[in-house]
């Protein structure tokens, strides 16, 4: 399926969409930048601490609600289009349901798992607990509310047509994010033939039935890494971060790098791409599923 | 200040890895950290380890720059790639003996801010949030905060408790609210170092760096910093923890031989 | 590490102790036989379903307590030993905490997490909540305490010195079962090189600082399945059912094959073990970990 | 009973493979369960998923016998092996549309023991335990069990409830205990098929096998079983559903054409 088809079909306006899931890797921008495209409106978005996607889908005024541990820039620092959000209202309000990492973690789970919230002791004593409509202290126990995305959207370096997606390296809230999600979106490096996904099945991430599209994307986490094909493109976040200081700046890149492209093939022709590749393999050694 | 054969922030870096003992699991984090726990793995902690919330384990730091946590030579030969909620249990459990958390203010009593500088519901400044701050803040063994030192920074009660220290510096406080590390034992700063007296409560002078006096460091303090007679001056970093600094971070991008102006901490305004 | 020295020192009288947590695969028969071996007594065993195993360890007076969703012999009905146990105290009395599948993981994600208990609607209805002092109603939910095993006993497919083991196939419990547990003794068909093990991080199990023992035990599992290795042994097991119907019966099968033989190395030489050899190979496709 | 082209087992085999529907996910279970699934798959269910509660996913039945859910051939192929939690999350989120449970009782409304016959304290008889059956009977949204007609399994009122049903029988319980799914649908035995009312209830009588009386089935039912005008005789095997069970059971290890005295229902004694 194509990237605009399917965020289209599968991300209307008003949904909750987690993203970012695996954390600083295997962020989903390609389909970020495609809601932005489609002037997504009112969303609410879900994740731990989505390294500047957040930040632009915020100045692009697409969002309602953020359900986060942390919006920013991860090598930068702060997110300049969430301050102006919280602080000035451009170019809308934003509403904030503050987490920590282990809390977004735990909202999924309970979701996961279809029960109204899940006990932990992390917060406790924490100004957040004050601050997020979905956290309550009962019995010494902070309890974190279910967090239920319509949509996570996944990143991942191989899957293939079925929705069977093969994700490797670090995988932050990948996992109960798509079991929370009444939907998966599957964006990926390679669309690969079912008997490479089914050779290694303990690598399939999510359930089949969870997952309505798969969109064959290569590049499509650029800037951020994915293990085994793209190192992290430091200078890209930094230039976003500077640029995105000032309404003008960002909206001046907002039209470089999502409004004024057609899709991502177009995106990636206008960089280096060659300089980010990762060119040192590392294969894993095989195991055998051998059965008769 | 006069120029000198360090940073101050690579002054930091190596003061923040002699808080790392042999054989710590290390909730590592980012940036300056992420330095500190590989210059103690090469000098005095061989046997220590690294967390990362992202969802790995490692045993040597990795071998090339890191601007994340997840940029993949951190991947390459982790002992364990895993999931966030996975890495969190076992700081849940205790097992965390050291963790680093950034901020953009800290308290006298140790409590971080990094979400709200006025009123929440409509903030001078939003700063990011917790990410996993607050939980290493509250489940760590100890931990340890880096900040530069300015009196905007290091504020006598913080707006908004994100990770808490020692609350509101009562002895026992964290006891009593449930809160299961001992919390921060170190605030390393840009002109010295603040420690905490055990069991928790107000943080007091430990040592000077070198070149600073103590009434530079209490101008720039936002309280009345309790300063002991036996202040110290902080032992400059080592010939090895240089060398190992600068083959961590080769640019100097998190040591501030580079010019970076996007400061992560920065409250801005 | 040796087997009876694993055993000796991680798993002393009076342990919690989980074991068959990937359910019918991998089960540490080998351990367990070396337990009884032993003379260990008034264990608490924690596990899913323990075809068998929980069986034996019970019919050789080993345990006090069994904390789990069911004990019999899978392929082949109730579990004999088991039942002389609860109707008739034979060899001992033996205390029950029912558990379902899915209650037993969460009392081990409970622990993992280091919280009381997680809730739950499962059991809702059934009367095992009233006859097990780990689940309690409130709110309408089930309450499901934390179980913490001293330690949990995992065969795996293949591990490194350092405790970076490496299995595959369906995982049942294993995960929680070895966060929740103070410590982890791998046994395992293969002990490989460190490279092997960190080639592919995202299939090492647990962090190496919960392994306290690794055991080279080529066929430790038997009569359960290994995937790549080893098919399951129906025989065997319908063999032991026929044979643990009486308590004669019973002592005559463990004298054969735990009590008179010295290990396991000793064991397999009385199996026809190339009847079982998985000689049909299935291997993964690699991914790849590159960095640079 | 006469001889027949097939067994008691093949019947109930076939006629559970008539309960999943085309795109069904199924909870599959062991045993005769797992036969209906292949021939479900076979026939008229070509899209129907499974799912294992030991932690896998399929699509394609086994392509060797399994002596259980966790043989290698059960693995190989898989869409997915995961973690049992994982598939239970996916039953708990109202995803399995058919589950189903063994048991050694079943009650006039469904519920099942599989734990205790006697006082738990002191049993008569210990059964193995709920497996997963208690988690299949709260969170599938319909399930179906498989039972031997004899008057002591299907009893009144089960002496302990593993695995709810319809509990005291009255509309609505399982929505007033905060139970998910709608409950048991069917209680395939040796001679019938029993079905429950939409809401829950107390079982009638749908079917008959052939060759068997609604007298001789009454008799061996421990209670005045409800027996609607309009009972009918249970399809008997169609020759493909036969060949389709022969080929995944060609022993006929779990449909009775292999001497199989250590039945996993029996109740013992």
């Amino acid at each position: 399926m194509s990237m605009a088809r399917a965020i289209e079909r599968f991300v209307p306006d008003g949904s909750t969409v987690a993203m970012g899931v695996a954390l600083e890797p295997l962020i989903p921008f390609a389909a970020g930048h495609e809601m932005i495209r489609q002037g997504r409106r009112e969303l609410e978005l879900v994740g731990p601490i989505s390294d500047s996607l957040f930040d632009q889908l915020i100045g692009a005024g697409c969002v309602r609600r953020v359900t986060a541990a942390w919006v920013g820039n991860v090598s930068e620092g702060l997110g300049h289009c969430y301050r102006r959000a919280c602080e000035q209202q451009i170019p809308r309000a934003v509403e904030v349901h503050d987490h920590s990492n282990f809390s977004i973690s735990l909202a999924l789970w309970a979701a996961a798992w279809n029960v109204p919230s899940l006990p932990t002791r992390t917060l406790l004593g924490s100004d957040i607990l004050a601050n997020s409509p979905g956290l309550s202290v009962r019995d010494g126990l902070v309890h974190v509310d279910a967090v239920r995305p319509d949509v996570a959207v996944v990143h991942v370096q191989r899957a293939d047509e079925h929705g069977r997606a093969h994700a490797w390296g670090p995988l932050g809230i990948t996992e109960e994010a798509g079991l929370a999600a009444d939907r998966v979106v599957i964006t990926c490096e390679e669309v690969v033939e079912a008997e490479v996904t089914l050779s290694d099945p303990n690598r399939i991430l999510f359930p089949e039935t969870k997952v309505v599209a798969v969109v064959h994307e290569p590049g499509g986490a650029h800037p951020s890494p994915v293990q085994g094909y793209f190192k992290r493109d430091h200078a890209f976040y930094g230039e976003y971060a500077e640029r995105s200081r000032s309404v003008e700046g960002f909206t001046a890149w907002l039209e470089q790098w999502v409004g004024g492209i057609q899709d991502r093939p177009h995106y990636m022709q206008r960089i280096d791409i060659d300089r980010l590749r990762i060119t040192r393999h590392r294969p894993s050694v095989p195991v055998d599923f051998g059965d008769e | 200040m006069t120029s000198k054969a360090y940073t101050p922030q690579e002054l930091m870096v190596a003061v923040a890895s002699r808080e790392i003992r042999d054989g710590d699991l290390v909730f590592v984090g980012m940036r300056q950290p992420m330095l500190a726990y590989a210059v103690a793995r090469n000098a005095h902690a061989p046997n220590a380890r690294g967390l990362f919330e992202v969802g790995l384990m490692r045993d040597q730091p990795a071998s090339a720059f890191l601007g994340t946590m997840g940029d993949p030579p951190n991947v390459a030969g982790a002992l364990w790639a895993t999931r966030m909620s996975n890495a969190m249990a076992l700081m849940a459990q205790g097992s965390v003996d050291l963790g680093f958390i950034g901020g953009a203010e800290v308290d006298r009593f140790g409590n971080l801010n990094t979400s709200y500088v006025g009123e929440p519901r409509s903030p001078m400044v939003k700063l990011p949030g917790s990410g996993g701050g607050a939980d290493i803040a509250i489940l760590s063994r100890r931990w340890v905060t880096l900040m530069t030192h300015e009196r905007r920074r290091l504020v006598d009660r913080v707006s908004f408790i994100t990770s808490p220290g020692h609350g509101d510096g009562t002895r026992g406080w964290r006891k009593t609210n449930g809160l299961l590390g001992a919390g921060p034992v170190a605030i390393i700063t840009t002109l010295g170092v603040l420690r905490f007296p055990e069991g928790g409560g107000e943080s007091y002078l430990a040592s000077v760096h070198p070149g600073h006096t103590v009434d530079e460091l209490l101008a720039e303090t936002g309280w009345p910093l309790r300063v002991p007679d036996d202040v110290s001056e902080t032992s400059a970093p080592t010939a090895a923890e240089l060398a190992a600094i600068r083959r961590f971070d080769p640019g100097g991008f998190w040591t501030g031989r580079q010019l970076h102006n996007n400061d992560p901490n920065a409250t801005g305004a």
